[in-house]
């Protein structure tokens, strides 16, 4: 089902098509085990686009776009397997811009030049995004952080947005990678990107305010999270789909096209209706939702299903191809890979559910 | 669900919620089965004299012409106050056919009694050889004269004995090929001579269903929609109207709430376990509210769904159904009580829903059918 | 797969389904809704045949056989919707029969002259079966219950096996359906059969002890009243999988039969697979476990296992069959009611998973 | 699992456990991919010696003739301690085939080795161009003399680059129909001049895969099985010895215990939520190993399951593709790791066997492949 958009955001996403088809899997496969596992001059790019500060308000130098923008950019970045940090750059280019004075990284944020990534999660359930046992401590009025936060995307980064307790409860900071105090640690993904553990210990940091009208820093960060990693995952799970559709048309067997065979029809709906809903509730709720302020459990339920039906979906469209979705040389398995990572990241399905309990009040 | 109102809607909201509040009687709220005729035809000419009862029809036919967001106000209000299910087949299915095919006398005849709510209809599309192959459709209308002369018998037909009106698919051109072009669409009038209606029990134990016979009725030629033999594409046209009625989230909203009336009475509201499914499923209502609106958007825009309807009948019948395998899990040993069971917390019918829904994947093209449509016409797979 | 049996063990199967064809679906309709729901001569049929007396020691008169005989003749009773309840009235004789002396109840009620029916469960979801709330009382000599039981299976009983709380911890207690304080309701299931509450105010009861090699009565009849439950579900399912696919070979759409198209050929062995697991796993816990001292974990894992997937098969066989599968007046239906009220006493598929968390110590 | 042990089987299986615990080295416990030859072969050869390798094949041919029983607990044993999976195209497949159809002299030849472990053989039947379609397979063997000249390719070889040798399905009647009856069942010696081996990477990592070429490779007469064009039958008639060695619930059980040292790992072990999950994958892993123990009961008393096997392989590897979906949700965000996780609970591979079961419903025939067969052989749905 397409989307209604209006012509400034076809003309969006069509150059984020573009941008994703100058990716791909080739390209991916490139960047496998590297130390950096994406094109600096493209993060540049997408900066001089725009794109990494499609939230920011026109007052700060952004695009002052909404969730719906952001989501265009995304679906197609998840399609092209786009290994550039594209969407946490710009959500921390959002938060970076909720300052009465936006923060001194904000400009080089937005255009490229710097990498700010988010730095929330701590533990792999995510059980403890609201209550990060990272502290904040205020000394001789400079801040120091104390803590380990893990699956870190920090490929490439500059700096991060951390999460921390500090003395009016959790706030989030700003902490440069070259801090004082600043460690990092990584480990190989199957997505051929790295996730690492940032241990801090005194680093200086500074806080990052939240926005007037919005929740607390952390949360608003964090379901712009949700948002951004729900929209590549449907990316991904439709560029498989699409993969795996034209194979069932062309790959033969019996005499005719795998495709004509009702079992596999039926177990292709099933895809595409997967798909569909995802669609359908990611962008409902990004045209719905302010990006400073968007309802959690809403948050939660995107990423919930998104990440649900990626794996469902490439999973299946592995089974789809055959033997030949097997091999490392096909592509198709690279989606699932992709899908593994993105889905894993700031909680799966069943952490999601276990927040969405709470958030929509499923327990009395 | 997904969205803040804005001040109209909220105002709007408020006002229906206000209206439904003192205008819908207790004895109709939360039915798990539809109510007879006499029960809730009054609470239908209620609304229409409200000028609610088409959201989604063009005010010049007498519908409310309203805005996506406000009939989505409408499902979530209805939804929240336990608002039982209409007949359908006029507002969703014959009338918008009409407003896009039917002649002006047709329109003019046929468009006020539904909209009032003094006509009922029924669809008159499966036979006992034809279901989901429903080409294959045996009943016969001959053009004698003026009349068309009708033969044959229909069955599955919802409401058939407390309907007034049927319209149905006839056959028309018997050696046509393929068999869809020999296939008109005609109104009859079910008090007509020569009809017997037989009601069919169901295993939930209501009589939703019907057969109908015709022996030899006649029909006037004016009661053909739209050209002789043109009746599959008519019928198919308007097709993702019906599909959007079926799959309209009031009823998993409802569904939803008879779960938590049911958990919280059985205690198992407090376990984790049935909580995380209770997430998922909640998660799913939210995710078809949305295909939903969003069909409904594409709908006002575009005129017409197309094959992708298909989806969302399938997607909203499936979880009706999830759904009320949740609802039967939350009864636990309750779970095969013929009669609502009454709790501290309201009474909740457990097995009749479960029981009804089983249909909800069967008619209106079954689940198998629909994704066969989607695989061809949608994904262009082959045949 | 067909299960390997012995000769005298293929004779039993052979007269449970003679026994079973004489009831039917037609004779399971003519009970709806009747004051007792099934018939009395036909129970003590099942008494002439040695069937209640199916595990009974041969020195206290039963025929002394295991766990794979109970389930050949339950197998059969749920094939057959029999609604005499065979299976209740086997368990019970073999609670009676545990003693040194045997209950003044067992002779008739191995008979079938009489009937006595457990009365273990308090709760929808089985939270307390080890932990009843009903409490006997021990003064001058003579006991005496006080509490509720639900979902007890009384049609037609004369008495009743009751666990409840005495000064030992739980214990097995019989009281007759006429003593004093023994007050029945019942209520209708959409199967024909009703389900009563029993509530008992200082009614008076005597103790059934356990078996000296078992563990307690109250857990042993349990697990027995398990195996028998989901020895019929087994039948249930069984017979729906045959009128299916006799279904699916007979009805034509689209000019051919509706069993070669490939989505319900697949749909088919769905259920098959459920059907034939099902089957597997209750006869080699049958095999191998000894009537009054069944691994608990087994039982509930073959609860769990035979509720969910008899309902999974008999909705699926309504939706094979289409429109005609929801008419009151087609069988398939029946077999999907007995499927809910079999799978729902007891403890349903989650109740059993929940008891087995801890019978599996999944909790570490 | 569901058994207590006889005297004799408790005696035996302490046997069994006392022999691993001092046997297999440290190494090779727990490893989710097959280790290489040269780390693997010993273990097998180690096995051989101990008269434990062939538990399921006949004394007079050097197996073990084990009791079902016996087997079973060799099978739980072997999972306790994390046992790597064997080679198993000589064991479990050309093995028993040969015992049924060779000639004296092919088994005297090829089973001594087979039970030494000094020769490893792979299974040639998939073509580029024949997967689930096998029997469109287009590899000549033609027969010149005393010879086979076989000319064409074989994909999807297990251990293709490390076999010795390679029962193969080939054709030598190209003209026949139907299309199976033109196929032979043919031995051919891998270092035979002719044959190119290239390993295939999958997506797991590992190159459990070959492509094997043959460039009119000859091949002896007398390395036929069976009769000439009889190969089809040959190589469906003990299918289920396949089938049930790749569902043996070993796998299933080691599966569980990842899950579970993960889930310690990782906290959700304490999760009811999560729990429950591993609950319902615990039981069907019992009504696994239940229907794995009574097809090897009929197989040992009937000699052969027919179709009735493929039920098993589809819930077989349907069931551990929904082991290591448990096992990725119970690692969180450590799901994508691509090397093992270190914790406290010991070392777990997560994301490795996720990837690889991803092939359990594809290889030896797909889940939808065995579902064609179980419809139409076992459940007699017409064609």
């Amino acid at each position: 089902m397409e989307l209604h958009l209006s012509s400034e955001q076809t003309l969006l996403r069509e150059a984020a098509a573009k941008f994703a088809a100058a990716a791909g899997p080739k390209v991916a496969r490139g960047f496998r085990r590297r130390d950096i596992s994406f094109a600096p001059e493209k993060l540049r790019q997408a900066g001089d686009l725009g794109w990494l500060g499609i939230l920011v308000p026109s007052s700060a130098g952004g695009l002052s776009l909404g969730l719906t923008e952001l989501a265009l950019v995304l679906e197609q970045a998840g399609r092209g397997l786009v290994c550039e940090p594209i969407g946490l750059a710009a959500i921390s280019a959002a938060a970076l811009a909720q300052g009465h004075t936006p923060h001194p990284m904000l400009e080089r944020t937005m255009n490229g030049a710097a990498l700010v990534v988010p730095a929330l999660q701590e533990d792999a359930h995510c059980n403890d995004l609201a209550e990060p046992r990272m502290r904040a401590a205020d000394a001789d009025g400079s801040i120091r952080l104390t803590g380990t936060k893990s699956f870190v995307c920090a490929d490439g980064a500059d700096g991060f947005l951390i999460s921390a307790y500090g003395r009016d409860g959790p706030a989030l900071f700003y902490v440069d990678r070259h801090a004082q105090g600043c460690e990092l640690s990584a480990t190989q993904t199957v997505d051929g990107r790295k996730l690492s553990t940032l241990r801090l210990k005194d680093a200086p940091a500074d806080v990052v305010p939240s926005r007037q009208s919005s929740r607390n820093a952390v949360e608003a960060l964090t379901d712009l999270a949700l948002i951004a990693l729900s929209a590549e995952l449907l990316g991904v799970m439709e560029k498989a789909q699409e993969i795996t559709l034209d194979y069932l048309r062309i790959r033969k067997q019996f005499g005719k096209p795998i495709g004509s065979f009702q079992a596999l029809q039926h177990k292709a709906v099933d895809i595409y209706i997967r798909t569909q809903t995802t669609r359908s509730l990611l962008y409902q709720v990004a045209a719905n939702n302010d990006p400073y302020r968007i309802d959690p459990a809403l948050a939660v339920a995107v990423k919930a299903k998104a990440s649900e039906d990626a794996l469902f979906v490439t999973e299946a469209c592995i089974q789809l191809h055959g033997a030949i979705g097997f091999t490392d040389e096909h592509d198709i398995g690279l989606y699932l890979k992709r899908a593994m990572l993105l889905s894993s990241l700031f909680g799966n399905a069943a952490a999601q559910r276990r927040r969405y309990v709470n958030l929509a009040d499923l327990t009395v | 669900m997904f969205r803040h109102d804005s001040p109209d809607e909220a105002a709007f909201r408020a006002e229906v919620r206000t209206w439904l509040a003192a205008n819908l009687p207790a004895a109709l709220r939360g039915r798990t089965n539809r109510p007879p005729p006499a029960e809730l035809m009054p609470w239908y000419r209620m609304l229409s004299r409200k000028g609610w009862i088409a959201p989604h029809w063009p005010k010049q036919h007498g519908g409310m012409g309203a805005t996506l967001n406000q009939q989505i106000v409408m499902t979530e209000e209805l939804a929240q106050v336990g608002a039982p299910q209409l007949p359908a087949q006029g507002l969703n299915h014959i009338g918008p056919i009409l407003i896009e095919f039917g002649t002006a006398a047709q329109k003019a005849r046929h468009l006020p009694p539904i909209i009032e709510g003094s006509v009922i209809w029924a669809q008159g599309y499966s036979e006992p050889g034809a279901g989901s192959d429903l080409a294959s459709l045996a009943t016969r209308a001959t053009l004698e004269g003026d009349h068309f002369i009708v033969h044959g018998q229909k069955i599955w037909t919802t409401w058939g004995h407390h309907s007034d009106w049927m319209f149905a698919l006839v056959r028309t051109a018997p050696q046509a090929q393929p068999r869809q072009a020999g296939i008109s669409f005609l109104l009859l009038d079910l008090h007509s001579p020569g009809i017997t209606i037989r009601p069919i029990k169901t295993i939930a134990g209501d009589d939703e269903f019907s057969e109908v016979f015709f022996d030899n009725v006649m029909v006037p030629a004016e009661n053909l929609v739209g050209k002789l033999n043109d009746g599959w594409r008519i019928a198919n046209a308007l097709l993702g109207h019906e599909r959007l009625g079926t799959s309209n989230p009031q009823f998993a909203l409802m569904a939803l709430e008879r779960i938590k009336t049911m958990a919280r009475a059985s205690g198992v509201m407090a376990d984790p376990t049935f909580q995380d499914r209770l997430a998922a499923a909640s998660i799913n209502v939210i995710a078809l509210a949305a295909l939903f609106s969003h069909a409904v958007e594409l709908t006002n825009r575009q005129h017409g769904l197309g094959p992708d309807s298909s989806i969302i009948k399938i997607f909203g019948s499936e979880l009706l159904q999830a759904l009320d395998e949740l609802l039967i899990e939350a009864a636990g040993s309750h779970a095969a009580a013929e009669q609502p069971i009454a709790t501290d917390f309201g009474v909740v019918d457990v097995s009749t829903p479960f029981l009804q829904v089983r249909r909800a994947t069967i008619y209106g093209g079954s689940s198998e059918i629909q994704r066969n449509i989607v695989a061809r016409r949608v994904l262009n797979l082959p045949n």
